[in-house]
């Protein structure tokens, strides 16, 4: 993926995680995705309009079942609320995408914001992943009640954040303000003391 | 060292090839793996272990577990000490340090024990009659209370381990692993469902592990224990929690755990947490906590050796310890045969069974006779020998009705009372989800009626007394919850259970004696808190007859074992005193914890730097890097000052301040609440939430606007600009962001569903750096070129898009200074990098960072008001002196119709206006009041407060704003701010204290 | 007041002192009179007070003791003070920053000056000192604001370093590097603590004294009205009893009754959670509250470290909260006082508080004529006990507002001149 | 600690969510018609009964929508939950039924 070079775009967490490295049986691994488009979308799901603008411009239908995540290659929609998602994609697509679904959806009730950088993502995954993430987390993950493809919004220890579960191993991604990002990893890396931890480039 | 005298030779679950030394009271003493600290003292013999709470009477070990009243010890030393922790529930661990409490000088010799020679003046709530004369000795009085009362100690220093707590869902959650716990988890484990199994001892097992008279299957009950834990340890979805108290249950089946993970091994482990809090969602509860011993009322029933039946029997059968040689069992019920048997079976001599009942009969009551031991049936102890151990009782034959003696007194030497009084399910978590009892007469106890959640009561807690009857219950249980959840399990068999019945139970709630109640020795109700039966009996002639009012006169069942052994022989005492029955009584309310919690297991890890995030924006590490000093404005973490080696706050902020007005200086605005509008009705959605006037606002111009609550009061302010005919980007302050951005959303929401309006926060999209002073044009046109910064081309008040340091962003003429201003914003990725860029650039203008105080100042000094600090929700903007900005053709606006309401039209409000010291340099404190007439001394009447005061460079002085009764209508009036030791006497004056004009915004 | 410490009630109770128990130890006492009566209601009174807490009971005693009105019932749903009065942290303070305010708890603070002598019954009043922290620069500043208000109304405050903090609580944090660092803060050292369970007893006992009737497990159901409106006396489980002089002291069930009386109150029922530790020897001699780490602590007498902090979000009858409150709470004690994270929390619980807008009590005569309402004391109306007793039963002999409960009627809602005490109230007591 | 059903996420602890108080209190559609009784009213007084209650929260930490719920102020049962715009079961008694508005 490419990085925005100059001027320098630096993350929340830049210089902040540590090296990368760690024991090989850690329980948990943690990193911060760097960088991704993201757009905020609002609109009217009955609409067929509004679905069809959607799914022509970003090459994914807006889900419609709460907390479902729809994806096609690397762009998924996230549900937020009842007429709210999030576009995730590839980081520098989102000024072209934007562009895009606003032209399609000119004269609906609809629109979209760029939101790129009011989130940075923290991936947590492992084997203990769940546990150290159920110290904090009170939305069920059991596979039973939560799974890939899956997003839900809670608190995360004293953050709100955006949930989603990308793989079974499990490997979840965290989407966070900037400002909360070192109290998140903080409290992660706190968290996972008893399991270890390994940080990986995301 | 002593030598485990009352260790029998084989028997018991603890493993005697692990030998482990400890220390009570500086006594080293040996005790093996597998005890508690109450089976090691009792295996050496130790009987006292504390003095009671009020007359420091000796005091032994009650029970087995954690109903123990008495047996409270202080754990270890120093910053890892622990008060008031129960001996019979401290698992012995190499090197356990133990001391008993509220005892001086030491347990044996204790002066508090005076209190018991006057114990005559200290009945139930004598404080409450006393000590009030001279009233001013009460304080004195107080402090030897104080000291007096309280049990153990805190600890010295912070507490160096880790508490933890942890989310958790389940389908079945069974708190207690008795038989009919196990049974229960067992028949809903096989069905896949997800189980939680929680006991507060280190093994399953329950009561099965204190009994070797019970056979399942043909085996010793212990082995079917062992099978089952087995098979449920295989199982993927259930988890198994030992050590682990169901302490809590809160609304809609929401239940706390309490794990005691590391304690056991006596030290803690770093990255380990040493206790951990559960908080589980069940979708189904099965109760399965057994049943607590009852002991018996009779005279000096204190005595250190005087136990519950069930703890002597455990004691024997569980740890191969036997407390006495020279037992005597004073029962109500065939239970306490059993003990008699169990101890008798290893070498003690029974003293005799004392049974409450006139005639009782059955195999047990059978075999009693044919062992030779002497059942003296209808029989009462009447008093009880012994010091610091017990050494005789006295017992006597009753009436047929139990409530006096019918026969002379006869003593039996003993060095162990066993008392079997019946058994109270333990229905605490029942009660405390708000389920309601039911009194059952027959049992003599209190049992689960009906459910307030999806929950069920099995085995002992529900009134079983048999295991048969525990395990089919709990099996049904089991497979009747995780098939209410949709879950297919088929019903495990019922094993073949062999054991022996309970009889028949006599409640006797008061043993009587040879003389009244109250007049020789006493009939203790709760051990800890020392209430007596006497007390009970006074608190009712006194007229605290609700048993709430008993509760609190008394304190019975306030203690640290909140009454688990002692609260219903003390409803039954008081009903006996009014004359009614128990359930006319009523129990007291059944609070969490279950067992007391640490403190830390609550708190878990939201300690230290994890108590509160800390916000910071991007441009924070240039800040740090920078020497910045910071304050906290809300979450976040803003630059103060930056202060230059040797430099003071005000020198530092007087610099700060200099530079903007005459260069150029620089501002991290990035905590700003942005907000971005959308939608067709943007235009008169502001209009609606914004006092002011919105729909002309051209395309590319910003507007300053008063956000008023409904009540007419200020709640926020702002610049909101037009990016499009329908597309507006607001700022709030940074305190309000939140709450302006809910607050608006839910008018959209539920006031105004048609709007075609939508928001998205956008605060953190954007960093924002704002550049001021006369240079500041200068500097912003060295790194920008695609926009035209002259003041036709962008004019005050607009906005434009644009490339700054190559980085695409809005760039905003506004000012919060008076100054030539420009507040541009990047994508916050980008906002460090701007941030050095404007540095780099500006660095031969003189450019200078500064930080909130200067902007306070430079605020201040133009008259620009901050919410929450010149406003405090009760201020209005015409007591701002702000009029303008209040529309009056506008039919409405959030606010407006509060505004219109007589009383914030009054001329004695308190207004905003400008002070002036006579002092030039006098600055005067914020906060201070402002009085017309000064006294020699309060009270006086205030006029109002310094919301702002600053020394304004600019003006060359210092600078105020006050909200002043009636304040518009006195400029030029000379009022007081009396401070703390003298008077400042100022004039009333207008807000704006520099460039009054406004002749420098355009630079 | 002036007749501190004589018993003048017409029954002649004797009185409690030392000698009293000594001499009823001799009869090992066996002979102690009931506290109070428990009559059967009368068919009609002079007045009748709704509610046997702290409040009520204050009511009924003052209206005997100061206005002369002895024929009078309190009328209480269940046992009295088993509402707020017995559930409560017992902070009392004067120290608010409106002059309303200031006046109204002044008031009351000078009462329990003296209360336990002038009802011969000890409340273990304990002028142990109040001190609130401040944390940030902020806090100091809203702490300037109020102390200096505080001491132009001529009430007792004083401005303390960290360091002085430090010295009267050995057992604070006040590392500098904490999140929320203990800045300074102010102490009311006439504030303290009292006997909460012993305040509803001793103005029964000496209200039962003049010949009030205290009739417990008589809840009211209705009200009776005449022709004109006016309140002619309640329904209740216990039958119908009539007044033409009622007053309501209800605290968490005003909204109730104002409901049966026909009229609705801006009151909110919430509920508020406070626990207790297990009992120890003394480490904290003061009570220390703070805002921005959100708790309040102090020691009982009897050793339990007792502990508190903000009401629950939502209206609540249930006398219990959420959990999110509790640990919020105790990790808020485990940062500022770090010994305490050992110690064991022995017992929640939680009262009903019913909230005003402005945090400000309502004391008022009301939409029907001879019914008064006492409510909207909220988080804090402990410490208003005497005061608050004694300006309603001023209120309820007078049918005229007393000047320093003025302020505080319902009519301010209509006008807009609230008291808000939010600020000062924080976390409230 | 409650167990809220969002309409949309599903059931969540309490603690998710902000509370909203007495439901269907409409802004007058003309405030300035209003007297100063009524605008207090609208203002500050709200019912406050004990037992079923519908009233309005809102997922303050998942969707972030606001609806209805009508619940048990002494029990804390959940007998409803509802959406904006909808009406509560007549047959809870709780204020206004299913109608126009
Ligand atoms: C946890 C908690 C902590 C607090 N901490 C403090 C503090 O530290 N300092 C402080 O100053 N204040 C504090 N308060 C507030 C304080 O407790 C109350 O403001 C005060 O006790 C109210 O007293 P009261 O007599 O008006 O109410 P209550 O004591 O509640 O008395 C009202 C009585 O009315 C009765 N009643 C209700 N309805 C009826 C009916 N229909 N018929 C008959 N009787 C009825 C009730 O049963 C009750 O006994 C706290 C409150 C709580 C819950
Ligand atoms: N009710 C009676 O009259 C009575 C009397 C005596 C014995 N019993 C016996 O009790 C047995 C019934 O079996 P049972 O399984 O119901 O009880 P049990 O006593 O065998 O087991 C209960 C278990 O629950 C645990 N427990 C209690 N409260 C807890 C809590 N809050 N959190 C976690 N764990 C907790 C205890 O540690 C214990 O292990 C039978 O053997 C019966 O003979 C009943
Ligand atoms: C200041 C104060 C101190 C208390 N101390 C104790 C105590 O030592 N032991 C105890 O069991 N309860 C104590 N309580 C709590 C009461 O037992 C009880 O929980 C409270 O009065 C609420 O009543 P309820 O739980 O019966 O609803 C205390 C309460 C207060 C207000
Ligand atoms: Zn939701």
């Amino acid at each position: 993926m490419a990085e925005p070079q100059t001027p320098t775009a630096r993350t929340p967490l830049d210089g902040y995680t540590g090296p990368i490295g760690g024991p090989s049986d850690a329980g948990v691994v943690l990193g911060e995705v760097r960088f991704q488009g993201k757009l905020n979308l609002r609109g009217n799901p009955d609409d067929a309009a509004f679905r069809s603008a959607v799914t022509g411009a970003v090459g994914v239908e807006p889900p419609i079942t709460p907390g479902t995540v729809a994806a096609v290659d690397d762009r998924a929609i996230l549900w937020l609320g009842p007429d709210e998602w999030l576009i995730v994609t590839p980081t520098g697509d989102e000024t072209a995408l934007r562009a895009a679904l606003d032209a399609a959806l000119a004269g609906l009730r609809a629109s979209t914001v760029d939101v790129s950088d009011n989130y940075t993502t923290i991936r947590i995954g492992g084997p203990k992943a769940r546990w150290v993430l159920a110290k904090g987390w009170p939305v069920d993950l059991h596979p039973k009640a939560f799974g890939p493809g899956r997003v839900v919004q809670s608190n995360l220890a004293l953050t709100n954040v955006i949930l989603r579960q990308t793989d079974d191993a499990p490997t979840y991604e965290i989407l966070v303000r900037p400002s909360f990002a070192k109290y998140l990893w903080d409290w992660l890396t706190d968290a996972s003391l008893e399991v270890g931890c390994r940080i990986d480039a995301a | 060292m002593a030598n485990q005298s009352n260790r029998l030779a084989a028997g018991g679950r603890v493993d005697r090839r692990r030998p482990l030394v400890f220390r009570f009271d500086g006594r080293r003493l040996q005790g093996y793996a597998g005890d508690t600290l109450a089976s090691a003292l009792l295996a050496n013999d130790v009987h006292l272990v504390g003095r009671s709470f009020k007359y420091h009477r000796p005091r032994g070990i009650l029970g087995l577990g954690s109903e123990e009243p008495n047996a409270l010890i202080q754990l270890g030393r120093g910053n890892r000490t622990e008060p008031n922790l129960r001996a019979t529930q401290i698992e012995l661990f190499d090197g356990l340090d133990a001391h008993s409490q509220n005892r001086w000088p030491c347990l044996r010799f204790d002066v508090g024990a005076v209190n018991s020679a006057f114990h005559r003046l200290f009945p139930a709530g004598f404080y409450y009659k006393t000590f009030m004369w001279p009233a001013s000795l009460w304080s004195t009085y107080e402090e030897v209370i104080r000291h007096a009362a309280g049990l153990g100690r805190a600890p010295e220093g912070p507490d160096p381990d880790r508490y933890e707590r942890m989310h958790a869902h389940c389908d079945v959650l069974i708190a207690g692993g008795g038989p009919a716990g196990l049974a229960a988890a067992l028949a809903a484990g096989r069905s896949g469902a997800r189980v939680i199994l929680a006991d507060e001892q280190a093994e399953f097992g329950g009561s099965l592990l204190g009994d070797d008279d019970v056979t399942i299957g043909g085996t010793p009950a212990v082995d079917w224990v062992a099978e089952v834990v087995a098979e449920l340890e295989s199982m993927p979805e259930v988890t198994l929690l030992r050590r682990a108290t169901v302490n809590g249950y809160y609304d809609h089946n929401y239940l706390t755990i309490a794990e005691r993970v590391t304690d056991h091994l006596g030290v803690g482990l770093p990255t380990v947490p040493r206790q951990r809090l559960w908080k589980v969602r069940a979708g189904r509860v099965v109760l399965a906590t057994g049943a607590i011993e009852r002991p018996l009322v009779f005279r000096d029933n204190d005595r250190p050796g005087v136990m519950l039946s069930t703890a002597v029997r455990g004691y024997a059968v569980r740890y191969g310890v036997l407390a006495g040689r020279r037992p005597l069992i004073v029962t109500g019920n065939d239970d306490g045969y059993r003990t008699a048997f169990a101890l008798a079976d290893r070498q003690a001599r029974v003293a005799g069974i004392v049974d409450l009942r006139t005639d009782p009969i059955g195999p047990l009551v059978a075999e009693a006779k044919n062992r030779g031991i002497e059942v003296l049936a209808g029989h009462s102890v009447t008093a009880t020998h012994g010091g610091r151990r017990i050494e005789a009782a006295e017992i006597a034959p009753m009436t047929a009705d139990g409530s006096g003696l019918a026969g002379s007194t006869r003593t039996l030497e003993c060095d162990v009372i066993a008392m079997a009084g019946g058994f109270n399910p333990t229905v605490h978590l029942f009660s405390q989800s708000r389920g309601k009892l039911r009194w059952d007469g027959e049992r003599a106890a209190f049992l689960p009626g009906t459910s307030h959640e999806a929950e069920v009561s099995v085995g002992g807690c529900a009134g079983t007394s048999s295991v048969t009857q525990a395990i089919k219950d709990g099996i049904k249980a089991g497979l009747d919850q995780v098939r209410a959840l949709g879950h297919t399990a088929r019903q495990p068999a019922a094993p073949a259970v062999e054991e022996h019945g309970q009889g028949e139970t006599r409640p006797l709630w008061l043993l009587p004696s040879t003389q009244p109640v109250g007049r020789k020795g006493k009939h203790f109700v709760d051990f800890q808190n020392d209430v007596t039966a006497a007390d009970l009996m006074l608190a009712t002639r006194e007229g605290y007859r609700s048993i709430e009012h008993v509760k609190r006169y008394t304190t019975t069942g306030m203690g640290t074992d909140q009454g688990k052994t002692s609260n219903v022989n003390a409803l039954a005492i008081v009903g006996q005193s009014l004359g009614v029955d128990v359930p006319a009584v009523g129990t007291t309310t059944f609070r969490a914890p279950y067992t007391p919690t640490t403190i830390g297991a609550y708190g878990g890890r939201d300690v230290g730097h994890l108590f509160a995030p800390t916000r910071t924006t991007a441009m924070d590490p240039w800040h740090r890097a920078n020497g910045a000093k910071f304050e906290h404005v809300g979450d976040w973490m803003r630059a103060w000052y930056y202060p230059k080696a040797g430099e003071t706050f005000r020198q530092a902020v007087d610099r700060e301040v200099t530079v903007a007005r005459n260069g150029v200086a620089l501002l991290d605005a990035s905590t700003l609440g942005k907000i971005d509008i959308r939608g067709g009705d943007a235009a008169e959605f502001l209009n609606r939430v914004y006092t002011n006037a919105w729909a002309k606002l051209g395309t590319g111009r910003c507007r300053y606007g008063f956000m008023l609550k409904e009540d007419g009061m200020v709640m926020d302010d702002g610049v909101t600009t037009r990016l499009a005919d329908d597309h507006f980007h607001m700022t709030t302050t940074t305190g309000g962001a939140a709450r302006v951005m809910n607050w608006l959303e839910e008018y959209l929401q539920t006031e105004w569903p048609e709007m075609d309006v939508r928001l998205t926060s956008v605060t953190e999209q954007w960093a924002v750096a704002s550049i001021c002073g006369p240079k500041c044009r200068e500097l912003l046109g060295r790194l920008c070129s695609d926009i035209d910064l002259g003041n036709d081309a962008f004019p005050f008040m607009a906005m434009r898009d644009g490339t700054v340091a190559e980085i695409p962003a809005r760039v905003f003429r506004i000012s919060f200074t008076g100054e030539l201003s420009f507040e541009i914003n990047v994508p916050t990725r980008y906002g460090l990098a701007l941030w050095e860029a404007l540095m780099t650039a500006g660095a031969d203008l003189g450019i200078t960072p500064y930080g909130t105080e200067a902007m306070h100042v430079l605020r201040a000094e133009k008259g620009f008001i901050i919410v929450g600090q010149d406003t405090d929700g009760s201020v209005t903007p015409l007591d701002l002196g702000m009029d303008w900005i209040v529309s009056k053709s506008k039919p409405d606006f959030i606010g407006k119709r509060g505004l219109a309401r007589p009383d914030l039209h009054k001329p004695d409000r308190k207004q905003l206006v400008g002070l002036l010291t006579e002092d030039p340099t006098f600055v005067l404190p914020e906060g201070g009041h402002v009085v017309e007439t000064v006294k020699p001394k309060p009270p006086m009447a205030m006029l109002g407060h310094v919301t702002s005061s600053y020394y304004s460079p600019s003006a060359g002085r210092s600078i105020a704003m006050a909200l002043v009764k009636g304040g518009h209508a006195r400029k030029g009036q000379t009022l007081y701010v009396p401070l703390e030791g003298r008077t400042i006497p100022v004039t009333v004056a207008g807000t704006v204290f520099f460039d009054p004009e406004g002749s420098r915004r355009d630079g | 007041m002036a007749e501190a410490g004589r018993r003048r009630g017409p029954t002649g109770k004797p009185r409690y002192s030392i000698l009293a128990l000594a001499r009823n130890a001799l009869s090992y006492h066996e002979n102690w009179q009931a506290a109070w009566r428990s009559p059967e209601p009368k068919p009609s009174y002079d007045a009748i007070v709704v509610g046997g807490g702290g409040h009520g009971l204050a009511t009924a005693y003052y209206l005997a003791s100061v206005h002369g009105i002895r024929n009078v019932a309190v009328l209480e749903k269940g046992w009295i003070g088993g509402g707020n009065t017995g559930r409560n942290t017992t902070i009392i303070r004067s120290n608010y920053l409106w002059d309303e305010s200031a006046a109204i708890y002044e008031h009351a603070l000078k009462l329990w000056e003296g209360l336990s002598q002038e009802l011969n019954f000890n409340l273990m009043f304990s002028q142990r000192g109040v001190i609130t922290l401040a944390h940030s620069e902020h806090e100091l500043k809203e702490m300037r604001r109020r102390v200096e208000a505080i001491r132009l109304n001529g009430i007792d405050t004083e401005v303390l370093s960290t360091a002085d903090v430090k010295k009267l609580v050995p057992i604070i944090n006040t590392d500098q590097g904490i999140r929320h660092p203990v800045m300074g803060g102010f102490i009311q050292r006439r504030g303290g603590t009292a006997r909460h369970d012993a305040v509803a007893w001793g103005y029964a006992r000496a209200a039962d004294d003049l010949g009030v009737d205290i009739i417990q497990n008589c809840e009211v159901t209705g009200f009776l009205k005449d022709g004109n409106g006016a309140i002619e006396g309640v329904e209740t489980s216990r039958g119908t009893i009539r007044s033409k002089r009622i007053g309501c002291v209800a605290a968490g069930h005003s909204a109730v009754l104002a409901d049966l009386a026909g009229f609705k109150l801006p009151i909110q029922a919430r509920p508020l959670q406070a626990l207790v530790s297990e009992p120890i020897k003394p480490v904290i001699d003061t009570v220390v509250m703070s805002n921005a780490v959100h708790m309040y602590i102090s020691q009982s007498d009897k050793g339990e470290l007792v502990l508190g902090a903000g009401t629950d979000s939502y209206n609540s009858y249930a006398q219990r909260g959420s959990l999110n409150i509790i640990e919020h709470q105790l990790a808020a004690a485990c940062e500022l006082y770090p010994i305490v994270s050992r110690l064991r929390v022995l017992r929640t619980w939680g009262g009903i508080v019913d909230t005003c807008p402005d945090a400000s009590p309502i004391v008022s005569r009301t939409p029907v004529d001879g019914l008064y309402f006492n409510c909207g004391w909220g988080t804090g109306g402990f410490k208003a006990t005497p005061g608050s007793g004694h300006v309603f039963a001023d209120l309820m002999a007078r049918d005229r507002p007393n000047p320093v409960a003025a302020p505080f009627t319902l009519e301010r809602f209509k006008g807009g001149y609230l008291i808000d005490e939010h600020g000062a109230a924080g976390v409230a007591h | 600690m409650m167990l809220i059903p969002c309409p949309w996420c599903g059931p969540r602890d309490d603690s998710e969510f902000a509370y909203g108080n007495q439901a269907h209190i409409a802004r007058p559609s003309d405030p300035a018609s209003t007297s100063d009784q009524e605008w207090a009213e609208y203002l500050y007084f709200r019912d406050n009964p004990k037992g079923p209650f519908a009233e309005r929260w809102m997922h303050a930490a998942g969707c972030r929508r606001w609806f209805h719920v009508v619940r048990d102020t002494n029990s804390h049962v959940i007998l409803q939950v509802y959406k904006v715009g909808e009406w509560p079961d007549p047959a809870l008694g709780v204020g206004p039924a299913n109608k126009e508005s």
